[in-house]
């Protein structure tokens, strides 16, 4: 785990910031806006994923986190439009636009190289289908696996993500087992091909904290393992503090910060960023709790955002003239790190 | 064994409430049973002794209880008008009443499901649209003018079907088909209806689920989504409605047997009640109702074959 | 927490002012015609006396079975009565029997219903056993079983088929009530200890109400189809009193002459269609709003 | 020591099992403890832990099948219907799900209204409408917001209004049923610090109950663990956040994830399955999942046993090392 905070602290360029990505990421996304109908719900988004990389994105409800793993998926229905550009590179080397691919090309991609884990999972699995032909279709999507090998691959994941007595398990129907078992057959679903890159979305939240533990150091051994590169979507900061190597912060459609996971959540630049630190329980060193320092108000909606900065209205540090007014962009502050606030300069001093 | 056995088990007080019901309401039945069977002629002496006979003096829960008893094994009484048992009229009647309504249903899960189906995968557009107008039509129509409707068109004008009569399948099968044809049509199309549109309702609702997501997440060619993953789904409320749907289709059946000149199970009761011959309205509904009972719990165990989770 | 709700949130912005129920009603298609043709037909029922173009009743041996004309738009039936006055006085027999008989089904079901479901134990397992073996029974089965009983007329009609839809209200209202009783704000009054009759008047009741609403609309259309198919099997509304369903099986007698049977089950189809088409919509108007 | 406000003995309630022929779900067995006035015990445990059926009991809308719950020494567990409504509102609940807590209906006003009028039942119009203004300003709404329908309002604004309604009754005692669970982290955070604020303020004695140790840490003063259905541990928070006796304890505060503090491998329980109420058999529940089991955990159900000042574990490991009290096994 030590090697985990290594890697995070080493000075990768990390191309959240401005510029083109030096060396090409696995997954490198550009001014992403997506839209329903009038209602704008993310805008101007870019992030990059390297291969053994984990990218923690954060935020609450109606930041836009969510829906930006679907877009990224070619989850998103028809009902809303895509804008921008999301450059995946595949085992052979082509690079390809996920959000530009013919539906055929874009779902021979899903499952084989990119893969998802979902939060609920007591849903998302289909109650009507054991388990082991739930495993096996993966891999009957993307080829023609003989049934022997195909059942060998499937007991063999179902080993690899710790479940007991796998052979009868191949048998038994998702409502048979408990919350993190499912959980723990999403992700040997996810993995079944191996892919280089798995999205999951709150995979933890719907889970008791013990298990939580269990399916974090899970996750993190396989992708350890397997080099494949994470985004874990969450709300909890204390989670992105234990998984990620880095972290973009959410805030109503927008990142408002970004950069290496540890380093930004000892000094957050952007007054959300530490409102959110401020709100998550935390103890301090002899185990006494810190102080909590809500945030006020409530998170805007995506029909009427403020106009200017979409925090100021919630913001300590908000200057009226100039926070009201002027949208801010995501701008580099150093050391891989990018946040979009108009006044960080004058905060941070 | 016990998911099958439970089941039934649990059809055995529905079914005595049932039948005890019916028979409350037929021994309700205005008009002296004594008096029908013997004539206006007969003196109040006979009459009291065939009260008697007959057991119309016991109270009412022993002459259930006696009711009963006989008809389990068969005995439902005779007719008051031919004297013909029941049983046996029965037994030329039920075959009827059984093709109208296996036609019926067949017909109507082939028109059904494949378009509700289709309304819920193109949702909002000119299927959608137009499966739903058809659906809004079907449930609207009433069977005897829907019934009417058909013969004037394809046996008056178009002169390819006989309007009415009926032909025991196993004496003339092409006979037999040729006149079921209309009546099953006339049935079939309400409850094509109803079940097109919880076949598109509950598509929808699994179209939008968790494990949908999963599939697609997943790679699966979108018509195994479909096909595979929804309908295996939205199968169970489907079943659920086609059970409920039963009675629908029976008591349609009473009417288009009248529009049809069939001699089924509702023609039968419906005469009976003309007649005022108790025995053979009592025989007709416990029939009626027994059936619907039976296919209930026919769904019940389809249910319990489509749905893990309560196996 | 989850996308998907946001997704239902972002399809329809603005929710700002709560607006009424009717007029959320009036904005579909469905209830537009829905609602026009039921206002429409009610208005004929009202007022059939005075706007029927000839005597309903009226036997005219000189124009017996005549072909839709101007004089007789419908065409006139074997005795020489004008179909189309006959169809509107038939309206007032159908709303009669809907009315009665929906009123009596809904606020005697609603009731069964709430007691069963509120009280539970042994009184929702025996008043529920009974209503699932009367579902047993197909709504027309019912209807002709206790006609039997109590012989054809238009009362009995109206009784029959008032009490062959009990159950299926019952079943609804006990539904809606178990379903209110996990809720959290209904919990929180009972642990303060509300009165019950303010409690069941107050915070269940309104809130079981619209899916009662939606079935009444459907229940309606019911029971104007089990009229009219009582009325066909001649032990509904007994003659002379016009009925379209007793209208269709004197024109079945006579299948050469079309419009004798046609034109009054058109208005069974289209009046049935509105009730349901209202149904839709009124359904539609709760689940947005409750959303 | 004066007499606790409220004394749970012995709570047991067992459900009916779902399917025919399933076993009967025991969600609480033997369950004691007291609530003292003017404190806030945080009743922490995981799905299953019987933690939300201990509070529906206290507040009646369970049963339950044995035991005593004293409240000033009068059973509420036992007092007949009629006794017990007039009794009801002493003890309120703050319920969990913000999206089902208030009537559709009705505006917060009236909600709020018909709980003033039930604690004053003869006063009059002004005195209802002035302590409504009092009570939204309390919760940190302005008094315009007496106007507006549930769905006008955010979750945190309906979870203030719900702990509006319970305390409007004043009560003896409140229960928050997971009554942050379900909001935004920030929001999240705002309302605990409105309890917080509302128990110095109005003196409220409060159980506490949650999932999330890390919540509970910023409220309670005392705090009880439980496991499937049973008590493991009780003591005064300091004590329990700095010295976890039990081991159940110990890994659910491992797994409490922090910002500042990385995930610690070594205290991971390693066990796919999960809590599971038959696999224990007659043992210790958590048995089947415990780093340190041993033969007879699996035998013999543990007794509460003293282990510091005011600080009871129910575990073997503390009955046989009596001299290591407090220490971290």
């Amino acid at each position: 785990m030590n090697s985990m905070m290594a890697m995070a602290t080493d000075n990768r360029a990390v191309p959240l910031t401005d510029g083109p990505a030096t060396s090409s990421p696995l997954l490198g996304v550009e001014d992403l806006g997506i839209a329903f109908g009038a209602t704008k719900v993310v805008e101007g988004l870019r992030f990059s994923v390297d291969p053994g990389r984990t990218l923690a994105i954060v935020g609450e409800s109606g930041s836009g986190k969510s829906i930006t793993s679907l877009a990224v998926m070619g989850l998103l229905g028809s009902s809303a439009s895509v804008s921008g550009r999301a450059l995946f590179r595949r085992r052979d080397g082509e690079v390809v636009d996920l959000l530009r691919l013919s539906p055929g090309r874009s779902r021979a991609l899903r499952g084989d190289e990119i893969a998802m884990v979902f939060q609920e999972p007591m849903t998302a699995l289909n109650p009507v289908l054991r388990i082991g032909d739930q495993l096996v279709e993966v891999l009957r999507n993307h080829g023609r696996p003989t049934r022997g090998a195909a059942r060998a691959r499937a007991l063999e994941m179902l080993r690899t993500v710790g479940i007991p007595d796998p052979e009868s398990r191949l048998h038994a129907y998702p409502h048979e087992l408990s919350g993190g078992m499912r959980q723990r057959v999403m992700i040997a679903m996810a993995l079944m091909l191996e892919p280089g890159l798995l999205i999951a979305d709150e995979p933890t939240t719907a889970l008791d904290v013990t298990i939580q533990a269990q399916i974090l150091l899970l996750l993190r051994r396989l992708q350890k393992s397997l080099g494949m590169a994470l985004v874990f979507i969450t709300h909890d900061l204390g989670i992105v503090g234990q998984i990620a190597d880095d972290v973009a912060v959410m805030y109503s459609g927008r990142v408002v910060e970004a950069g290496p996971a540890r380093a930004v959540l000892a000094t957050p630049n952007h007054p959300y960023t530490r409102g959110l630190l401020g709100s998550a329980p935390q103890v301090d060193a002899s185990g006494t709790p810190l102080p909590l320092k809500p945030i006020p108000g409530i998170v805007p909606s995506p029909v009427f955002p403020p106009a200017g900065c979409r925090f100021h209205p919630r913001c300590g540090e908000a200057k009226a003239g100039l926070c009201d007014r002027t949208e801010p962009v995501l701008e580099p502050t150093g050391s891989a790190r990018g946040v979009s606030c108009l006044r960080w300069k004058e905060i941070a001093s | 064994m016990r998911r099958v056995l439970d089941p039934v088990l649990q059809i055995v007080p529905t079914v005595l409430v049932v039948s005890l019901i019916a028979f409350l309401l037929t021994s309700l039945l205005p008009g002296d049973a004594a008096l029908s069977r013997l004539g206006l002629d007969a003196t109040q002496e006979q009459l009291d002794t065939m009260r008697e006979q007959m057991g119309l003096n016991d109270p009412v829960p022993v002459r259930y209880l006696y009711w009963l008893g006989r008809a389990v094994t068969g005995d439902l009484g005779n007719s008051l008008r031919s004297g013909e048992p029941v049983a046996e009229v029965l037994a030329r009647r039920i075959p009827v009443t059984l093709e109208l309504a296996v036609f019926g249903t067949g017909l109507a899960l082939l028109i059904g499901v494949p378009l509700g189906i289709l309304a819920a995968v193109r949702r909002d557009s000119w299927i959608d649209v137009a499966t739903n107008l058809f659906a809004l039509s079907g449930m609207a129509i009433p069977f005897f003018w829907l019934g009417l409707l058909l013969i004037m068109f394809f046996s008056l004008h178009l002169q390819w079907l006989p309007p009415s009569g009926y032909v025991p399948f196993f004496e003339n099968p092409v006979r037999n088909l040729h006149l079921m044809a209309l009546p099953s049509l006339t049935i079939a199309v309400a409850f094509a209806a109803t079940l097109m549109r919880q076949t598109r309702a509950s598509m929808l609702e699994v179209l939008n689920a968790d494990y949908i997501r999963t599939a697609h997440a997943k790679g699966t060619p979108p018509i195994r989504v479909i096909l595979h993953h929804a309908l295996r789904n939205a199968l169970i409320p489907i079943i659920t409605v086609l059970g409920l749907q039963m009675g629908t289709l029976l008591g349609g059946a009473i009417v288009t047997e009248t529009v049809f000149g069939l001699p089924g199970l509702g023609r039968m009761m419906v005469d009976g009640i003309y007649k005022r011959d108790f025995p053979i309205v009592q025989g007709a509904l416990i029939t009626i109702v027994v059936a619907i009972v039976v296919t209930n719990l026919l769904t019940d165990l389809c249910y319990r074959f489509v749905n893990p989770r309560i196996r | 927490m989850t996308e998907t709700m946001f997704q239902a949130s972002v399809r329809m912005p603005v929710r700002a002012a709560r607006t009424s129920l009717l007029s959320r009603v009036l904005a579909s298609w469905q209830g537009r015609i829905g609602g026009g043709i039921v206002t429409f037909f009610t208005l004929m029922a009202v007022f059939a006396p005075w706007i029927t173009p000839h005597s309903p009743t009226e036997v005219d041996f000189m124009s017996v079975m005549v072909v839709p004309t101007l004089e007789h738009p419908f065409g006139t039936d074997e005795v020489g009565r004008d179909i189309l006055s006959r169809v509107i006085l038939g309206a007032r027999t159908s709303l009669l029997v809907v009315v009665a008989a929906t009123l009596i089904s809904s606020v005697a079901g609603a009731a069964i219903g709430l007691v069963a479901g509120w009280v539970g134990g042994w009184v929702d397992t025996l008043v529920m056993r009974v209503m699932d073996a009367m579902l047993a029974f197909p709504l027309i089965v019912l209807a002709l079983a206790i006609i039997a009983v109590l012989g054809p007329s238009l009362t009995n009609a109206i009784i029959a088929i008032g009490i062959v839809k009990i159950p299926h209200f019952a079943r609804l209202m006990r539904g809606e009530v178990l379903t209110l009783r996990t809720l959290d704000y209904i919990k929180a009054v009972e642990t303060m200890g509300l009165g019950l009759p303010r409690i069941l008047l107050r915070h269940v009741l309104p809130n079981a109400a619209g899916p009662v609403l939606v079935y009444m609309s459907i229940a309606a259309s019911l029971a104007l189809m089990t009229e009219a198919s009582l009325s066909f099997l001649g032990l509904g509304i007994q003659p002379p009193t016009p009925s379209w369903g007793g209208m269709v099986s004197v024109g079945m007698q006579n299948w050469h002459f079309w419009w004798m049977s046609f034109y009054p089950g058109l208005a069974i189809f289209i009046t049935v269609l509105a009730f349901n088409l209202l149904g839709d919509a009124i359904r539609d108007a709760m689940d947005r709003r409750l959303s | 020591m004066t007499r606790p406000l409220l004394e749970v003995r012995r709570l047991r309630k067992t459900f009916a099992p779902r399917r025919r022929g399933g076993s009967p779900v025991r969600a609480v067995t033997d369950v004691s403890f007291d609530l003292r006035e003017g404190e806030v015990l945080g009743l922490v445990g995981e799905s299953g832990s019987g933690k939300s059926t201990i509070g529906q009991c206290l507040v009646h809308l369970h049963r339950p099948d044995g035991g005593e719950i004293l409240l000033d020494g009068e059973n509420l567990a036992t007092l007949p219907r009629g006794a017990f409504r007039r009794r009801r509102t002493a003890v309120q609940m703050i319920f969990q799900d913000p999206s089902s807590a208030l009537n559709p209906r009705m505006s917060v006003g009236d909600a709020l209204r018909e709980a003033l009028r039930l604690h004053s039942p003869h006063a009059g119009r002004d005195v209802i409408e002035e302590r409504l203004e009092r009570l939204l300003r309390l919760i940190g709404l302005q008094p315009e917001h007496a106007s507006r329908y549930p769905h006008q309002l955010s979750g945190g604004q309906k979870q203030r209004i719900g702990i509006a309604r319970a305390i409007a009754v004043e009560p003896r005692c409140l229960i928050a049923d997971e009554a942050v669970s379900a909001l935004d982290v920030s929001i999240q955070a705002q309302i605990i610090t409105l309890l917080g604020d509302l128990q110095q303020s109005l003196g409220l004695t409060m159980l506490f109950i949650s999932h999330d140790l890390g919540v509970v840490r910023y409220v309670a003063d005392r705090v009880a663990v439980l496991y499937l259905g049973r008590l493991v541990e009780i003591g005064p928070a300091r004590d329990i956040f700095a010295a976890p006796a039990h081991p159940y304890t110990q890994a659910l505060l491992a797994a409490i994830p922090d910002p500042a503090r990385p995930l610690d491998e070594s205290a991971i329980l390693d066990d796919p399955a999960g809590p599971d109420p038959r696999a224990a058999g007659g043992g210790c529940a958590f048995a089947p999942r415990c780093p340190h089991v041993m033969d007879l955990c699996r035998k013999d159900q543990p007794f509460l046993t003293q282990v510091a000042a005011d600080h009871t574990c129910a575990c073997v490991l503390r009955k046989i090392h009596p001299d290591r009290q407090g220490e971290t096994v």
